[in-house]
């Protein structure tokens, strides 16, 4: 099959959901500007006119309420932030009403809008551009959470969600734009709300989110050195969040570890740590465990943003330490080619 | 009997019909708000309530001039800008009563009133919450209908937040037909105007600002109150871009519920009996009378229609239905439409 | 000792930070007003000038960034929300700057801020005033985070946020307000960062935050009618987290249930089931539960109120599932003498 | 060799050592943005960086009137005002290298410089989000130091903030000492004025509806900017509360990072060039060398002293050692003081 890079995927998906509905519209700063987005709206604009691919001034709590009133004249806005972080300023807007609109008029009214939130690591963004805050918009009740890790998921789930009649908040990692995967030319949907087995084990479960689900792939390889069956779970939906698929991993395996690119304290990893073992917590044989990052703001420097970030190895460490062997026994980590982690790494090239 | 200070404008090309049409209408919402405030401690409307007596003109003077087709926004104080344009009063006691028949289905309550069918498309209590929202919505009907225009009412206190000029900048950018009406009664809750904004301070000067065109005026004056809202309706329909209207008006009640607040003191007995003085309903009853359109007679009967109306009303919201417990996930996301 | 209800002793702590420390102040929409945010301000304008008892614009967002920036000149800034959710407006301005400021620039500057937010529960509040949402705030690396629930608490952990140079985030929910306990005169601190046993129990652990706390104490009761000895945990801070007492307490007991005032999917909850069961999740015996709000926003009509906010029974049928007995043979919920249980329950007067 | 096209304003009461101190400044500025620029390729830099070749007169013709006890607070452009107000070379660049001897101890990176010492209070990167800080500050610290003022940077992207509103209400509520300065420079990112703010927008328009003086003018020519900031922060000093000054000015290289960006084109090369050619260092150096003051020799000087110190300040960047990683968490919360 076709493959193309999963910022292209994102691309093809508003493409053919502006030609497929008169009322979808892309709106974000810089959203028809020359460099597009990270490249995922580029063209866009060429084809559909700034009507529809609409730049903004920097007001983002005012748009979002612009973008939730479109949706009253009939409009499907897809409100995109280049950083998850600007979306601070917009928090009233989409927590007190977009994420409550259905709700709170006794169903009278919808709100069919699909934030791009683009998250990161890495380069120096620094404490205020590189959180990661889908716990936040899971906690409210009123959205669905989405963060595709492939370029099928991000062109089908992206779809999904531009049709879906909820407010769907779509988490992007800006290290899997340039990662490559299979994807048709046809539109298609996927199913929000289903997560989805990457690989199959039956030692350990790892259900990792976005761009923690490659790094989970890699430490389901180095593990498999040993012997060591993980499943790796891409979580793909955390509103609606597919209890079903992990428990079921967990049951077999008896033993998990969640991996997300958020924060870990009180982040969406204690989530689903929490439904595994309310159900049934007898199926865990060890101790879970959370990989995250840790609980200080993002540091700058490379020197710090080192460890900041998690990575396959600390993965497969956990995996260790559940598994009860040592850690040395794992085969070392690869040389990135540079001194630091900043950057992406280059063995994920894809397909995924 | 409190003196009347200010008799109305100048009537001009206003017809004795509308006048009287508007008199009825203020008459009207003060009479649903007295209704409201009359059975408030049988605490059965369990919901913070914002009354608007005093304010009545306001909503009247402007609604006159929309159509169920234009869309109409407004915030936490909303039972006159509701009724005003024409939401219904039945449905809107049910909301206050938590009742399935209610508006928002007894989900939102007093601050959540709705009536898509009249044209009232949303309220919220968040301030200046809907005021991006109203933008948003005419500029997205304005690319297929030019005509429709889009109102939002707000207070003075919601001016002072930073969505309310982020909804002009757009509203300008775009050149939209929107009307932002400030109801100005100096008061966020019990905060005077002073500790909130600078001396001088007029909201109409936030407009131009912006390079919206925007006036300041009586807004106990039923006639003052049309005669602009005519104006900024006009150019909102031909196409002239955004206005935004200040009216002075005083708030009788407390800040939330039915009763009297003097004894608060954050304001004082004089400064309100001289507001109520300036009553809009009476002062356009004088003017009404002055010009022989009204007589007791007639006033009779707009009391007794009024009255009619509101006691049956109170009566259906009380007899109908709790929402079922087993509904109260059904709206956290929608079914497929 | 003397007795005094809740919103006293908050009246009480901040008189007595502003009488000690001409650096603090205190600052929000109506805080030197007539009713005095529940009577929690009352008079303390009176006596400490409006030049220290100050009202603002309702601005949340800049007022916020006005109060951060009067730390750099010394201050140590009390900033009043009446209800969380008006602090959704000033997200950036906490997240952003306030939560990192001591990180971001190396140490060198400190953000002394204290934040009050109110939360609450029943009488029509409806779905944008009545959010609880202690977890976004315990999310965000820089916050310290503290829900109390006794008037002496508020009181002691009162005074100690606002000499903390960390920037505090304190809950306080509405129907604390009016019950009594025991709060000496003179100025204290209790220490941040502790959980407080309420009740001793060998048979489940109950800890709670808030007024949650006040219904598992109820439950305890309950529970008591048929043999079974709850404990109690009154978490009171959640960032920090005091594991070691809730992990002592479910080790002794073997079960485990939160109750949060708050939204149970991505709720604090689901962090606290978390550290435990990290720890070592051979110590529960049975699965836990929580006990929170549905995933729902709130309705406003006392009808469907009534099943949104869990209260005791919902706590003792929890605990009679997990402990595996008829939940009929708990005691019958007591009359209210109305018909809905949206107002406090006139049991909890106090001492506690 | 582009065409100057204006030459310098009318000199008043700028004395001449001010007139080459303030060029010495700005060539500073520039001949350091060219440092980090030169190197930046080498990725030992690892941060976003915002240069501001180009828009050097503004930093400079305002610091010229303000004292290290003055407080002066920034967004992510801040290379300009951070040097300008006396910031500490060495400790940026190490900041830029991510060292611990950086001014944020490798912590913020270029978008959060710092210089207490200096009055450089911070520099964050979230648009206006610095705005209300400065206000705050000073607002505290006029209760005991009412000579102490204020300054804040901001571009034309960041007064599209609902912020930037809620800080000019406060600063007028309270008739504070701050001088707000937005640098216009015509764009945010890529996206030009008009689509983001209504046609005839000066942003100078804004602070008069907050009872705040505003000037609008020209940002490349250093008199200019000295006379605008005297006057301002005159006013300021002086307690007659704050100012909004709208500086034009052009940013010359992409919008983040060391690179020329007309390959993009969201500006045409024939308005780059223009700008090019109102360069505020080669303006200000026509009129020093018309009124006599600047000859080659002395320029020579300016540039070798400023030459050695970038030299030796990188040397030193790239001498020191990076933080701890044992220190992650270090600065999370506060110790006890
Ligand atoms: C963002 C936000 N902050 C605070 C409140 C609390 N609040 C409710 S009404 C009100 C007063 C608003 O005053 P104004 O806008 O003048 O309207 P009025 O009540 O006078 O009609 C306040 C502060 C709120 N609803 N939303
Ligand atoms: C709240 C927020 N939204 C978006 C951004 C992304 N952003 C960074 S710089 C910038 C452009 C700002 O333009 P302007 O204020 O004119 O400053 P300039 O870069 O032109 O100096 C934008 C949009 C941000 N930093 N913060
Ligand atoms: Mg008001
Ligand atoms: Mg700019």
């Amino acid at each position: 099959m076709r493959q193309i890079k999963y910022f292209e995927a994102v691309n093809e998906a508003q493409y053919q959901s502006l030609e497929g509905d008169p009322s979808v519209l892309l709106m974000g700063l810089g959203v028809p500007g020359p460099t597009g987005i990270f490249g995922t709206t580029s063209g866009l604009v060429d084809k559909f006119g700034d009507n529809r691919v609409l730049d903004m001034p920097s007001s983002e709590q005012g748009m979002t309420g612009v973008a939730l009133g479109m949706t009253i004249a009939g409009y499907r806005p897809v409100m995109i932030h280049m950083r998850v972080d600007f979306a601070t300023l917009a928090m009233d807007q989409m927590v007190n009403q977009v994420a409550k609109w259905h709700f709170m008029y006794g169903g009278k009214m919808r709100a069919p809008m699909v934030f791009r939130m683009i998250i990161g690591r890495g380069w120096g963004q620094g404490p205020q551009h590189s959180q990661s805050l889908q716990a936040w918009f899971s906690h409210i009740p009123g959205f669905k959470v989405i963060m595709p890790t492939t370029a099928y998921d991000a062109k089908g789930m992206l779809i999904s969600a531009i049709k879906d009649d909820a407010p769907v908040v779509v988490f992007e990692h800006r290290w899997l734009y340039g990662i490559t995967g299979e994807v048709p030319e046809a539109p298609y949907e996927v199913e929000l709300g289903k997560a989805a087995v990457m690989r199959e084990g039956k030692d350990i479960t790892i259900a990792a989110t976005s761009y923690m689900a490659l790094e989970a792939l890699k430490a389901a390889d180095d593990l498999a050195t040993l012997g060591i069956q993980a499943e790796v779970i891409d979580i793909r939906s955390l509103v609606p969040l597919d209890t079903e698929t992990i428990f079921r991993s967990v049951k077999k395996t008896g033993a998990l570890i969640v991996a997300d690119t958020g924060t870990t304290d009180f982040g969406v990893s204690a989530e689903i740590v929490s439904k595994v073992v309310e159900r049934d917590c007898s199926i865990l044989k060890k101790s879970p465990k959370r990989i995250g990052l840790p609980f200080c703001p993002s540091p700058t420097s490379p020197a710090l943003a080192e460890d900041f970030f998690p990575r396959s190895v600390d993965i497969s460490y956990a995996a260790a330490d559940i598994l009860g062997f040592e850690r040395s026994r794992l085969p070392p980590e690869a040389e990135t080619g540079g001194r630091w982690h900043d950057t992406p790494d280059p063995s994920f090239t894809g397909p995924y | 009997m409190p003196q009347i200070e200010n008799l109305s404008s100048p009537v001009t090309n206003l017809s004795a019909d509308d006048r009287l049409a508007m008199h009825f209408s203020m008459l009207r919402v003060r009479r649903v708000e007295e209704g409201i405030a009359a059975r408030y401690s049988e605490q059965e409307m369990r919901c913070p309530t914002h009354f608007c007596v005093g304010q009545e003109a306001v909503p009247v003077g402007i609604s006159a001039h929309l159509t169920p087709y234009d869309y109409v926004f407004s915030g936490h104080r909303s039972h006159g800008h509701y009724l005003a344009k024409g939401g219904d009063l039945k449905a809107k006691l049910c909301e206050l009563y938590g009742k399935e028949a209610g508006c928002a289905r007894g989900r939102g309550g007093s601050q959540h009133l709705i009536d898509l069918e009249a044209g009232f498309v949303a309220s919220a209590p968040i301030l200046a919450g809907t005021l991006p929202i109203a933008v948003g919505a005419v500029y997205g009907s304005s690319k297929t209908n030019p005509e429709r225009i889009s109102v939002v009412y707000f207070g003075d206190g919601a001016t002072e937040e930073g969505a309310f000029h982020e909804a002009m900048n757009f509203a300008a950018v775009k050149n939209l037909p929107v009307v932002f009406v400030c109801e100005n009664n100096l008061y966020s809750v019990h905060s005077d105007f002073s500790v909130r904004q600078p001396p001088g301070r007029s909201i109409a000067k936030l407009g131009p600002a912006h390079g919206i065109k925007s006036q300041t005026a009586d807004g106990n004056d039923i006639v003052t109150v049309w005669n602009l809202g005519q104006e900024a309706v006009l150019r909102a329909r031909s196409g002239d871009g955004p206005t935004l209207l200040e009216f002075m008006t005083y708030r009788w009640l407390e800040h939330c519920g039915p009763n009297d607040d003097a004894a608060l003191k954050y304001r004082t007995k004089e400064e309100i009996s001289a507001w109520q003085s300036k009553c809009p309903i009476v002062r356009s009853d004088v003017a009404l009378r002055r010009d022989g359109l009204l007589t007791n007679d007639l006033l009779k009967d707009f009391e007794r229609k009024i009255s009619e109306e509101i006691e049956t009303a109170f009566e259906y919201a009380k007899s109908m239905p709790f929402p079922d417990p087993a509904d109260l996930m059904t709206f956290t996301l929608p079914e497929k439409a």
